[in-house]
């Protein structure tokens, strides 16, 4: 398998992206200046990024409440998502979504969704909006272990089967839904196969290797555009942190996260394979770890000092016309 | 206009929108029928209740289609296809089936728009039926329209007339929010007049049934017939009722109710829905805040009484609001002595 | 194997008792004596009762919108069924429920529904209540193929396979959910499977066959007796008749129920082995076949005759206290 | 008597149901924590607010149940395990969350009894939490309790202080009904003296937590601390306002409503939930068809606006009622020169 240099480096870019700003929120909020509830996707990376490095800005994805990541590996403007998240004028959704309720249609991006199970139904419709208009496009849904069991998702995956859609379900088996382990949690144990049991093709890949999970959902993706219907990928990747930041982590060995900063990174784990197999220079990702430094930097303090929503916000927006 | 039943009515709507926008799609179960049967590809339904015959052959099985008994999926493909282009028409068979369905409509279409910070449309709708009278027992004769009526973001249509449910199922579709359409199942079978061709009646606008001056009367989808019946038969007695049918709860046409309460000073509230938090204490409450002064008598809601809807068909018809019911509370705001009354 | 005599001869009496209880509702239908909506269960008998034949008193049932057959199954009194369905006084849920809502807790019958999906998350709380009070019991959910497909029932079957409570899950393949046929509605065409992937065993059946129903529910029921957790089992077994009596069925070729009569009759079948392997007299059957006619002609009178719930029926039971 | 949380006091309730009744037991997501996880079998979490920490060690994990993320599953459970001998007390973890499980709530728990003809009884209750606040976004500040009001079948708590907390969810554990147990999520850390021992407030009796003569305050859950704080502040001034309480909105206490109202004819409403077919209208509908005669200005309702509840922070405070937009709602119900009033 080969590569494209420049498609590497954006997916580098955008992994580098995510922990930056995850790790960045992650200090903000021990600091009290975020507001609301903030989940992040640290440890994740690969994931999100190596499942929308396949796709186009007139594809789609359905996300969930940890959905800074799946964001960002989307493309979605990194200004405007930290505004949201601050709640501040000109934010991605105008500062009255907040963290879990980032969305930006023009980029494909369907939405974060507070509520577990909420989004795989939604993407199941914008893929059948590209079957309908018989575009070769597809929708994703990112769905956790935990969300895995809901109702809703055997829902989309039977009705995706059964007309056949363009729908790739993008499993993200973190290890955990809240304070339980997906050990506990998972009837069978093994959610791919659920996946199979509806009449899709499933398949299971390690969610740290940025290169397998391209891969996989590269498969995934080019079944859907040729109108095969849908695929299942089940990546796993720990989380790092809390469920959300704050969480005490008591359902953890308190040694599992430096273990996993050591062993599992997904950005090291690019790296080096990046470096060693497909000719790109460490130098070049030094250069991204800079650029996006100083991009975050910049943005957080841009969505600190923006203007809140004007007191008339309130009202607006509720209907179209009323 | 031609004499059309009120589920011919909402089938020419469909067709109407559906031959000028090819954004429009209808799904839900068995709205084509016959698939994976044994009798061929025949459409063997188009809709459990016929309204939808024809659709498949006409507008093609991408455009009309079938699916899984999953309410959840359903009304959330709804939604997705809503905010990536197209103007889904979706169906929940019968509106006591919201139990299995209500996040897509709660925290999904209700909220996009303003969650999302105005950036999107939501041009999706949900007929269902609502509605007692059938022997079909607690699980399938509920009118849940209240429940929906208090979701900011959503948009609530009650057609009582084969007019109005043309004219409302069109401007629903053409809305760009998301509307639940409630169709009575006893309405069904009813005729009237039906202008032809392209036809809209606007949301938030009540239709005046009958004029009057003593008792005002603000009734919802069948339980407009019944007003009016009651109406007419206390004409022939001198009593002057005003009908007002708001058509849609979402939005509500307070004005119109407002005046004729000004007007008239009593209201008689009849609503099929329960009668705790339902549109019967809503209007009340309505005229209370703002139009105390005008009240000559207390207001009075007809409704069913705070229990489940009975299988049992005598008693079924006892749980329904009557046109007898309703003479007796429009008799009693004519006979309240208000102590305060001017 | 062999079966015990006086088993096999209860479970003929239950299937012929179905029959003739819904041949009977159905002419009755025809003549508009019926109020509301019913759905027959002539072809299924030797699912429900197979599956029962298995269970006790203290065992539960959740049952669907086609529930006549299970009540008879699981032994609820016949007279009571017919007041209920004629919405009469004395019936099984006093007149108030009618044929979809047909429940009698002392017989373990937890109650049609006329949800779809509704039953299993129900039943599943019943084997919660064998679990924790530590008895032997277990609790079954019939699922149709059409309700198969809904998400209520993909959480029953997590939630029971984590907890790993005594329950079974009976699909009951009918071969089409109202107007649509299997073949179109299920994705992966396979509902053992589906229950499989959950971590349960699974097995199919032809639901024709009580001997088979019987003999897979057993191995089951053992299995949930002895506290190993769910099982499933999917039963094979057209419906004679439509969705509810007066469906056109238009989605079937006409002769497919002429077929059906001549070659899928789970009462023949079970008479044609009953009386060559197990030593039943055919006249064993005849008289049954007697002694139902003459329950039923009795009761369907009794019900018609007996008298209305009162006026304020209307409004008792709605709470136990308020 | 002690000083507890609101928090503290449902713990201390649930404890002493649970020892008082073997039959009792809970379900819901993390009421544990931390199985499967990778520290041993701890107790990780006692419930995502550590309502239950510790019941596992003494209960078991018999009657302390770990489940799945499938609120359908969890409140189905729950109604099939009360159908059949136990008295489940499940959770769902926020309010906003009905969405995915309301069948359960609305076709199946409340709807047992009756379509059984009385032959069960459904001892199940939801402990769920309810309000805006937190910044926690339009998907988890929602308080939907009006909804399940108007569901014949179902009651419905809101405690508004500790003690209330510890007795009405005492009562709703020992009830033969479905109940709905709405905990309001800002008032988690409130402080209360709590009665010692078994306790229990009885549903259906309102709580009149202000004595006054001027105008009636009736207030729900966390909005009783506001009408409180404003009847102590106008006191100052000499207005006298009674502040009353319903503790639960099925059964509702009308009597004492209606009392309060008689002797003030003046009455503000102050709810979180939507503006239509809430409890603010349901009360102003009880005082306008009951004691018009006694109203001596039009009553008020202070709610928050039909929209989502919005993520920032001072939009949202923006969104809820506050003391100053109660006082002005109580000085407008005092200068209002009513046309016809007395
Ligand atoms: C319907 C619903 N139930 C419960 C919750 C509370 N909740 C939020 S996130 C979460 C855990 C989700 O776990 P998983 O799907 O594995 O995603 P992860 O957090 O691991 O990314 C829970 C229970 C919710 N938001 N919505
Ligand atoms: C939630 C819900 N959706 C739809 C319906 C309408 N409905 C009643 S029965 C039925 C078909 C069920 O098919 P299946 O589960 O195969 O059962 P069968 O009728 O074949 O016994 C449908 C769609 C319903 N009652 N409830
Ligand atoms: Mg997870
Ligand atoms: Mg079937």
């Amino acid at each position: 398998m080969s590569y494209d240099p420049v498609m590497l480096l954006e997916a580098y870019r955008r992994m580098r992206a995510i922990r930056e700003f995850e790790e960045r929120m992650r200090r903000e909020v021990q600091m009290g200046t975020v507001p609301g509830f903030v989940h992040l996707y640290c440890g994740q990376e690969a994931v999100g990024v190596g499942a929308c490095m396949n796709l186009r800005d007139t594809d789609y994805i359905g996300s969930t409440h940890r959905g800074h990541g799946h964001c960002i590996s989307k493309g979605c403007d990194i200004g405007g998502m930290l505004l949201e998240i601050y709640c501040k004028q000109g934010g991605l959704c105008n500062g009255k979504g907040g963290s879990m309720h980032i969305a930006d249609l023009r980029k494909g991006m369907l939405g974060a969704n507070a509520i577990v199970g909420g989004a795989p139904p939604i993407a199941v419709g914008a893929a059948l909006t590209h079957r309908t208009l018989g575009t070769d496009g597809v929708a994703m849904a990112f769905i956790g272990d935990g969300a895995s069991n809901q109702g809703t998702v055997a829902e989309a995956l039977n009705f995706s089967a059964v007309l056949k859609l363009p729908m790739i379900f993008l499993y993200e088996n973190n290890g955990y839904a809240e304070f339980t382990g997906a050990g506990y949690h998972l009837g069978g144990a093994d959610i791919a196969k659920r996946a199979a049991s509806f009449g899709m093709p499933a398949e299971k890949v390690d969610g740290v290797d940025f290169f397998a999970v391209y891969d996989a959902v590269g498969r995934a993706v080019a079944h859907a555009r040729a109108g095969k219907g849908p695929y299942a990928v089940e990546a796993f990747a720990y989380r790092w942190y809390g469920h959300f930041e704050g969480d005490m982590q008591k359902y953890r060995d308190p040694k599992e996260v430096d273990r996993l900063r050591a062993a599992q990174c997904p950005l090291a784990r690019f790296e080096s394979r990046a470096t060693a197999e497909f000719d790109i220079d460490v130098s070049e990702l030094r250069e991204i770890d800079e650029e996006i430094q100083e991009l975050i930097e910049e943005k957080v303090a841009a969505a600190k000092a923006a203007p809140k929503p004007p007191r008339e916000a309130l009202y607006t927006d509720v209907y179209g016309s009323y | 206009m031609a004499v059309k039943t009120y589920r011919e009515a909402i089938t020419e709507a469909l067709q109407i929108e559906m031959r000028r926008d090819p954004r429009v799609i209808i799904l839900g179960e068995d709205v084509v029928g016959g698939l994976g049967g044994t009798n061929g590809e025949v459409e063997a339904a188009g809709g459990t209740f016929g309204v939808t015959a024809g659709f498949a052959a006409e507008f093609g099985r991408r455009r009309v289609i079938d699916t899984p008994i999953t309410e959840s999926a359903i009304v959330g493909a709804a939604n997705g296809a809503a905010l990536t282009g197209l103007r889904p028409v979706a169906e929940v068979m019968f509106m006591d089936f919201i139990g299995v369905c209500l996040d897509q409509m709660l925290n999904q279409m209700a909220k996009f728009r303003y969650m999302f910070g105005g950036k999107c449309d939501v041009p999706v709708v949900i007929r269902t039926l609502m509605g007692a009278g059938f022997g079909a027992g607690p699980q399938h004769s509920q009118s849940l329209h209240a429940l929906l009526t208090a979701i900011p973001g959503l948009k609530v249509a009650l057609p009582s007339s084969p007019a109005d449910a043309k004219g409302l199922l069109a401007t629903a579709i053409r809305d760009n929010d998301p509307v639940i359409f409630c169709e009575h199942k006893v309405l069904y079978g009813e005729s009237g007049e039906v202008p032809d061709g392209e036809y809209l009646v606007p949301f938030g606008e009540a239709n005046v049934t009958r004029r009057g001056n003593h008792v005002t009367i603000v009734a919802f989808s069948r339980m407009v017939l019944l007003a009016n019946a009651v109406a007419d038969r206390l004409a022939k007695e001198g009593i002057s009722v005003e009908v007002i049918d708001p058509r849609t709860t979402s939005p509500l046409d307070r004005d119109s109710i407002l005046e004729s309460v000004e007007k008239t000073g009593r209201l008689v509230v009849v609503d099929e829905g329960d009668p705790y938090c339902g549109m019967a204490s809503e209007i009340v409450s309505l005229a209370a805040t703002e139009a105390l002064d005008a009240l000559k008598a207390a207001p009075v809601k007809v409704t069913p009484p705070h229990t489940p809807v009975p299988a049992t068909p005598h008693l079924e018809q006892e749980w329904l609001p009557s046109p007898d019911k309703i003479e007796k509370a429009v008799r009693a705001t004519l006979d309240s002595k208000l102590a305060r009354a001017g």
